[in-house]
């Protein structure tokens, strides 16, 4: 592969990288307005992730070399998943390694190593979230895979390269049965990025908390990199969101003329779309931790439906 | 042909010797020595047969062909054993104060005298002497089913009695109507009653009557085969004889009964020209499995559990018989020679196990790998081949029954399939309690007289997984006889 | 090919009877026997793995022995399909053998020498499946194989659960049995035509096809454990040595599979599109229930059973699909179906015969199989963590391990079937997807509890005496969890061996059906439709956690104080606050409720002592096997009437019988 | 047309043995019963000297005094001398009503010519309805056996059939082959010694004839 195509590709993931936490702080500011708060600022998440780096660690004393590796393969994890998704060029020299379905795997990874090391402490709350975080993903995983597939029937593929090519680089259609597939991907996003209503960052209640109390026991580096994956899992969210569901505006790899463009078209759709994710959270209430397996039902039930409706209207839908 | 004297007379003087002399302590030994002389006997008229093709001595009172060869020589086979088996058994119940010395002499002459009618059942070439020996035969057996003087004895043998006297009777009707038809053909006289004749001019006797005859010959052997419903006195029979005779009623008397029923069977056919008898037989065949499966699990006795799976593999056999044709018939053959070794074998190991429990009821036979493993194997074994699990050559017949009923009567599939399915959970569910688990057994006098079951079990395996070839030879010869 | 090949296969099985006899013979002590036989046997895995891989793709070498029936003798052949799972046999055999070596001079219970002697039968049994090449001795083979492993997993005897077990598992095998026994009756032309090859001339007319077919899934569905006949499976392999359990879930269910495929694909010549439906939608729902059940188990090796029905409810939906798109003669994919369908066979066999052995060295160290009592075991045995750690993330379908590159081809598969002819049958498909999707997700969550609660947090009860895997087990476990690996990387390695089964079988080159597959890429099709490559993704996550770990410990190098992890300020922690087995499954018994039949005895809050207990039970334990058992105890209670004990009521059967025949042929 | 005196003779010996079937059928004393078939015996064996005089086979002869000789004389004193030492020899037992019995005897009957009709036409010797007496006297021993409670009465019914049989073999065939004769007669003899035998095994055991004593052995249900 020509050095044009890994330069692309590093851009891409560095620039995913670094945007990151922006995002959030972004998404975090728009609920502040929104609730008349004046929010603690864009740039919030960088602090505290310096903070926290600067910080000696504290680990349990029965803590074993899983739970210290953990963060370091969560981390590592969500920079491969951003790296994947074509956020800003398609045909990356590293897209064709992987297709949607090993993205979800790599998520999946992920979350396996985060319950396990929740897990490995050994305290109510660790095995709390563990079991909290694998049932949630447990429904939202093949939900996600159904969400994928209908593009993926659209496009005949599974790699996201040819999926974006295909909605994106030819003529504009209408496709309905990517309208419920958005539904139930915004759905997906919710639950799986610990937003509300399905799961709420800024508290620590245990009848209601999930990602916060797999990582209650982690702190300094530990926790900067955890939370920083955290970012990072929006970020990819983020972008297959944009690839699958507003491809318009993403370069192919190695053009570097497009480039900028696209970049300026990136930043444009994560400030539409935080601020929409904002509203949603704003809008709607945390629900009972038993409620959400309804939620992600529906979510799931909505993928299948976009299938569904691809395969009755053929070509056309 | 000095052989078939020899066969016959030496159960007969056996007979006689043990009649006078029985009650000695050498007794059994000799009881045991007359039947393994008798066993070579059969053997040299086996070798014979099989090198000179089918032969009728004595003025053709006598005929032998591969079909009642083979069944000659595993008879005399099962015998022997047998006699060595109860050498040992037969002196532990003595000692415990089971029985007299008188009763063991009637015990050994009169095993002796079965061993007698037994052979002449089957090497004669008479329908009518077929009848006399099975009449007799029953007539050896039934003192030796009360030996034990309990109530429950004699109220077996009483049953036994009557139910195979009534019969018999029923044959022997049967055997007079086939004469009648015969001597149409063939002129009055002795010529009409012979195989070797018959056989020659079967497709020229008188239809209706065989068809008659055969009902009547179907119903008076047919209640020795134990066939069901007339089935009754067998399990009485055997849970309450001593247990070599069990082994022997099973693993030959059922035989030389169905012997009986498939010669006659051969002649209607040929008169016929249709497939009643074929037809009965199988009708037969599947309700008796049947029947005796559902029997199997509620079982409570030891004894009585393989009595009734004498009857199952009995029904299986005829339904084999009764399809026809070279593999069924050679199936049946196979199934025949395995079943009676294997079942054997299995009453000699429960005679063991029932000795060191001291009950034969299941509920209080438990472990008895931990006291005796040899047994409890042997127990183990003999059910798991009887089960028809390979490589066991129980296994082999009914593979070839279960396949060729799959082609020939689609039909008959599910009810036998019924049939093993609920008589395997039935039988092994009981076996694998006595076997496993904690031991409730203790120690014997003598050492048990385990011999007799591997020997049994070896030859069971070697049928399932090897042939010899002139064995193959002799069942195809007599597959081909009885079509 | 070299003919040496197949003759070191064909002398294998007689090895290993051999290995079997002499260990009954000798004299040695346990240990020492243990010892020196079960390396033996592994030796004999390793050979035939070797062997059959070098005969992959080679023509059908056959064999006539001199043994069996008269006019059928043994015909013994030696074809790619036998072949794939014959490496798949030795590759799992060589690391459980190595392991048993370990194992079996530790555990007390039964007698080494009969232990060795089933063993290697077992071993033997089942080489001698996938060579036969007549009904005869397959079903003679079968049977053993069947019998030989009742008598290993009743090796305990003395427990009566493990009893009840045994024959439990040796009546459906039985009734399996007899059902394929009467499958080969439909194929057989009669006239003693019980050879394959003869079958393979033999075209059915398509009722009597769909009747073979459906006594074949019935007899091999029961040995591998589908719906609803797999109810001896939770018994039996938790009442095993877990050796064995790791052969009977790892080898001996892939031998049903391989019948499936022989009978179905081999000897049947007719498609009927209703077969891969039926064998779908069967799949289907085995995979659901196994994963739903495995999730609420309490006992680890009753969790890995039903996680073996699981997965064989993948297998089966797999085969579903090829027979289906191969009755519309669309052979290219069904080659891709049919590759992920054998893709998942052999590594199923590797993960989950590694992680029963994982069990194994768990229940050794701390006796204890209730996952209500284990814990933090991570730090008392590294070594066995380690490979359960493999297996677990391999079984829950995590790349870049084995068991993500089998799912990701099956997915493909799926995705292909909206192309099916039937619009009904493509509707179908996004239905057979979710489902396949969440039996897999259910995997994860049912893992991460196992590894989690056995192996992570705090010992739940005292654990004290627990020690690492001795050598010969690290060795067995070491073997299986590198193969885990390395399948997972060079997912081509499989293909390749797989490819000349597809074209026997479905009439196709994978080479198709992959095309632009290289060692480092494995695509469906064609590369722009979907491509995945383990090894560049494994060089990723290395690469990132690397360059992470390095700027972290090159910046931020602070130091890491230890302390007791944080009680919300309440006072000590305790292990027993930890999820226990139940804890962890509680959302899924919530949710899925229906599916379960709970037994919830709740403590009332003036307990002295309150004991919560909830039982878990099969619903069709009482939808189809007490009806039936309840049915065969009536038609017997009705049958013991006619033995009456009265001799006159005997003399009417007769007399009636008699009267009955005599009006009845007039 | 009308037959010759022989045949005449025959037919009469048929009806007779039908006859006293039904009269076994119906007795009640157990004396009685033993002279009943004692008389049997004698229709027997005199027949068997009819058909030998009529087709002029000597050894017919031999089997007629056979007959007489143990059918007539030996089982009858046997029996006799049983009852005696048993002291059971007036011994009433109680039937299931006699009509019912009758009746069903008479369809018993009807069944038996009609089996016999086909093989009566082909049977050219001098025996026409013989066979369908004989075989309805069978069928009448079978029917006295299951209603029968005690012990002896039973046997009579089993040696009644067989006398039934014999005359069917006489009448219908001139009687089977010799030896079979002989080895029939043979078991017959063994077969009464033997039933002697369990007389006293099963009074000594039991202390009475009663069969309801022997249906221990049964299914539990």
């Amino acid at each position: 592969m020509n050095p044009g195509f890994l330069a692309s590709q590093l851009f891409q993931t560095l620039l995913a990288v670094l945007l990151a936490p922006l995002v959030v702080g972004w998404v975090n500011q728009c609920r502040a307005w929104l609730q008349n708060r004046s929010g603690p600022g864009l740039l919030q998440p960088y602090r505290v992730i310096a903070k926290l780096f600067r910080k000696d660690a504290v680990v349990a004393h029965n803590a074993s070399w899983l739970f210290r590796f953990a963060p370091y393969a969560v981390f590592g994890c969500m920079v491969l998943a951003v790296s994947i998704v074509p956020l800003l060029a398609t045909d990356l020299p590293f897209s064709p390694a992987a297709d949607v379905i090993a993205l979800v795997g790599l998520l999946a990874l992920a979350r396996v190593w985060m319950s396990l090391a929740a897990m490995d402490v050994g305290t109510a709350f660790g095995s709390l979230g563990a079991r909290r975080e694998m049932f949630v993903a447990s429904l939202a995983e093949p939900a996600l895979l159904m969400v994928f597939f209908t593009p993926a029937l659209i496009s005949q593929s599974t790699a996201l390269t040819t999926i974006v090519e295909t909605l994106a680089h030819r003529e504009l259609t209408l496709y309905p049965s990517l309208a419920f597939a958005g539904v139930a991907f915004v759905m997906l996003l919710l639950a799986e990025n610990a937003r509300i209503p399905v799961d709420n960052p800024a508290t620590h209640l245990e009848l209601t908390m999930i990602h916060e109390a797999l990582i209650l026991e982690y702190s300094a580096r530990h926790l900067a990199l955890l939370e920083w994956a955290h970012a990072l899992k929006l970020m990819t969210y983020a972008g297959i969101g944009i690839a699958l569901f507003l491809p318009w505006g993403i370069a192919a790899a190695g053009q570097w003329g497009v480039m900028p463009l696209s970049v300026v078209a990136l930043l444009a759709k994560l400030l539409l779309g935080g601020a929409a994710l904002a509203a949603l959270e704003t809008v709607s209430a945390k629900m009972r931790i038993f409620r959400v397996p309804e939620f992600l039902g529906m979510a799931f039930l909505l993928a299948v439906l976009g299938m569904l409706t691809r395969l009755l209207l053929g070509s056309a839908g | 042909m000095t052989e078939i004297v020899l066969v016959l007379g030496l159960p007969l003087t056996g007979a006689l010797l043990l009649a006078l002399r029985g009650h000695r302590p050498w007794a059994a030994e000799l009881n045991a020595s007359v039947s393994l002389l008798t066993l070579l006997a059969a053997l040299a008229l086996t070798a014979r047969i099989v090198s000179l093709g089918p032969q009728t001595a004595g003025r053709e009172l006598f005929f032998v062909d591969a079909f009642n060869v083979f069944l000659v020589a595993l008879t005399a086979f099962v015998g022997f054993t047998t006699a060595l088996f109860g050498r040992v058994y037969m002196r532990v119940e003595q000692e415990r104060g089971k029985l007299t010395a008188g009763r063991l002499r009637l015990y050994h002459s009169m095993y002796q005298m079965f061993m007698f009618t037994m052979l002449l059942a089957l090497t004669t070439n008479n329908v009518g002497i077929l009848w006399v020996a099975m009449e007799a035969a029953t007539l050896t057996t039934v003192l030796l089913v009360s030996l034990y003087r309990t109530a429950a004895g004699i109220e077996a043998a009483w049953k036994y009695f009557i139910l195979c006297g009534v019969g018999i009777a029923q044959a022997l009707f049967g055997t007079i109507l086939l004469y009648l038809a015969a001597e149409k053909v063939l002129g009055a006289g002795g010529g009409a009653l012979l195989w070797t004749h018959l056989q020659a001019v079967r497709d020229q006797l008188e239809p209706n009557v065989l068809s008659i005859a055969f009902v009547f010959l179907l119903v008076g052997y047919g209640t020795k085969v134990g066939l069901v419903p007339l089935h009754n006195w067998l399990p009485d029979a055997h849970a309450e004889g001593p247990t070599p005779i069990s082994a022997v009623l099973s693993g030959l008397l059922l035989n030389v009964a169905l012997y009986a029923v498939v010669r006659n069977k051969v002649l209607v056919d040929g008169a016929l020209g249709s497939h009643l008898a074929g037809n009965l037989m199988m009708g037969f065949g599947l309700l008796s499995a049947l029947v005796a499966a559902f029997f199997l699990s509620r079982q409570t006795d030891v004894k009585r559990l393989f009595a009734y799976s004498s009857i199952e593999h009995m029904g299986i056999i005829t339904f084999a018989f009764g399809m026809g044709g070279p593999v069924a018939s050679f199936a049946g053959l196979l199934h025949m020679t395995a079943h009676s070794l294997t079942k054997s074998a299995i009453f000699f190991a429960v005679g063991h196990a029932a000795q060191k429990t001291g009950t034969q009821v299941i509920a209080q036979i438990r472990g008895l790998i931990q006291v005796s493993p040899a047994v409890g194997w042997g127990l183990m074994l003999g059910s798991i081949a009887i089960l028809g699990i390979p490589p066991f050559g129980v296994f082999a017949s009914e593979f070839l029954i279960l396949t060729t009923a799959m082609r020939e009567q689609p039909w008959a599939t599910p009810l036998l399939l019924a049939a093993l399915g609920v008589g395997f959970a039935a039988i092994f569910s009981k076996v694998q309690a006595m076997v496993f688990g904690d031991s409730t057994a203790q120690r014997l006098p003598h050492p048990p007289a385990l011999l007799p079951v591997f020997v049994h079990l070896l030859l069971v395996l070697l049928l399932g997984l090897y042939i010899p070839p002139y064995l193959a030879q002799w069942y195809r010869a007599a597959a081909r006889m009885i079509g | 090919m070299s003919s040496w090949s197949a003759a070191a296969v064909l002398a294998v099985p007689l090895y290993w009877i051999a290995v079997g006899l002499f260990g009954l013979s000798s004299k040695a002590s346990r240990r020492a026997h243990a010892r020196a036989f079960f390396p033996l046997g592994a030796l004999g895995g390793l050979v035939l793995a070797v062997a059959a891989c070098t005969t992959l793709g080679a023509d059908p070498q056959s064999l006539i022995l001199p043994f069996g029936l008269p006019d059928l003798p043994f015909h013994v052949r030696l074809d790619s399909l036998s072949a794939f799972f014959l490496v798949l046999l030795g590759a799992v055999s060589t690391g459980v053998s190595l392991y048993s070596a370990g194992y079996f001079e530790k555990s007390g219970d039964g007698d080494i020498r009969l232990i060795c002697l089933q063993y290697h039968v077992f071993l033997a049994s089942m080489a001698v499946v996938l060579l036969a090449d007549d009904a005869y001795l397959f079903m003679v083979a079968w049977e053993t194989m069947a019998v030989a492993s009742y008598f290993l997993v009743t090796t305990d005897h003395r427990v009566a659960q493990i009893r009840s077990a045994g024959l439990l598992y040796l009546i459906v095998a039985h009734i399996g049995a007899l059902s394929i026994l009467l499958c080969f009756g439909t194929l057989q032309l009669g006239q003693w035509s019980y050879t394959f090859d003869a079958m393979r001339g033999n075209t059915l007319s398509p009722p009597w096809a769909s009747i073979a077919f459906v006594l074949a899934l019935f007899g091999f569905g029961a040995k591998a454990g589908f719906l609803p006949v797999h109810v001896w499976l939770p018994e039996a392999h938790p009442a095993a040595p877990s050796p064995v359990s790791g052969l009977l879930s790892g080898v001996m269910l892939k031998t049903a599979i391989y019948g499936l495929l022989r009978v179905s694909f081999d000897l049947l010549h007719t498609r009927v599109w209703w077969w891969g439906v039926a064998a779908l939608s069967l799949g289907l729902a085995t995979a659901l229930f196994g994963a739903l059940f495995a999730a609420v188990q309490t006992d680890m090796k009753r969790l890995l059973a039903y996680s073996s029905i699981e997965n064989l409810g993948v297998i089966l939906a797999g085969f579903g699909l090829t027979t289906l798109f191969h009755s519309y003669d669309m052979n290219v994919l069904a080659g891709l179906a049919l590759a992920a369908t054998l893709y998942h066979c052999l590594n199923h066999a590797l993960f989950k015969s590694l992680l029963f052995l994982v069990t194994g060295s768990v229940m050794h160290a701390t006796s204890h199989r209730s996952l209500g009592k284990l814990g933090g075991l991570i730090r008392r045995m590294p070594w066995v963590a380690a490979a359960g750690l493999i297996g677990a993330l391999a079984i829950a379908g995590l790349p870049p391990l084995n068991g993500f590159a089998s799912e990701w081809m099956l997915f493909q598969a799926f995705l292909f079937s909206p192309s099916l002819p039937s619009s009904y049958l493509s509707m179908l498909v996004p239905v057979a997807t979710a489902a396949l999707a969440l039996a897999v997700a259910m995997a994860g969550y049912v893992m991460v509890k196992f590894y989690g609660v056995v192996f992570l947090g705090l010992p739940r009860e005292e654990l004290a005496q627990a020690h690492d895997a001795d050598r010969w087990e690290r060795a067995g476990l070491a073997w299986l969890a590198g193969w885990c690996v390395v399948l997972g990387l060079l997912p081509a390695l499989v293909l390749a061996a797989v490819d000349p089964i597809a074209r026997v079988l479905v009439g196709a080159t994978l080479h198709d059906a992959t095309q632009g597959s290289s060692w480092l890429f494995l695509t469906a099709l064609q590369p722009e439709r979907a491509s995945y490559s383990a090894p560049l993704f494994l060089l990723g996550i290395v690469l990132t956690v690397l360059a992470t770990f390095v700027l972290v410990r090159r910046f931020y190098h602070g130091r890491v104080r230890r302390s007791a992890p944080w009680d919300c300020g309440f006072g000590p922690l305790e292990p027993r606050m930890q999820d226990s087995a139940e804890g962890f499954s509680q959302p899924v018994k919530q949710i899925f409720e229906a599916f379960f039949k709970v037994e919830r005895l709740q403590p009332s809050p003036f307990d002295a002592q309150p004991l919560y207990r909830s039982r878990i039970e099969d619903r069709f334990w009482y939808w189809i096997y007490v009806p039936v058992t309840r049915l065969a105890e009536f038609v017997s209670s009705l049958v013991a009437v006619v033995h009456h004990g009265r001799i006159h009521l005997y003399l009417i059967y007769s007399f009636a019988t008699l009267l009955v025949l005599l009006l009845l042929i007039q | 047309m009308t037959l010759p005196l022989t045949h005449q003779l025959i037919n009469l010996m048929a009806c007779l043995l039908l006859l006293i079937a039904f009269a076994m059928v119906s007795q009640r004393r157990i004396l009685r019963l033993i002279y009943l078939f004692a008389l049997q015996g004698l229709v027997l064996s005199v027949n068997t000297a009819v058909v030998a005089f009529a087709t002029h086979q000597p050894h017919l002869y031999f089997s007629a005094a056979l007959t007489l000789g143990i059918k007539v004389l030996a089982l009858p004193w046997l029996l006799h001398r049983l009852i005696d030492r048993l002291n059971i020899r007036w011994d009433v037992e109680t039937l299931i009503n006699i009509p019912t019995t009758m009746l069903v005897g008479i369809l018993l009957v009807i069944v038996a010519f009609n089996l016999a009709l086909p093989i009566s036409q082909l049977a050219g010797t001098i025996t026409r309805s013989s066979l369908g007496m004989a075989m309805a006297s069978v069928l009448l021993s079978f029917l006295m056996m299951i209603t029968r409670r005690k012990a002896v009465p039973q046997v009579i019914g089993f040696l009644a059939m067989e006398n039934g049989l014999f005359f069917a073999a006489t009448s219908a065939t001139y009687g089977m082959p010799m030896v079979v004769e002989l080895g029939i007669a043979l078991d017959v003899l063994v077969g009464a010694f033997i039933f002697g035998i369990f007389f006293f095994q099963i009074r000594e055991t039991f202390d009475s004839l009663d069969i309801h004593h022997l249906e221990k052995l049964k299914e539990k249900t």
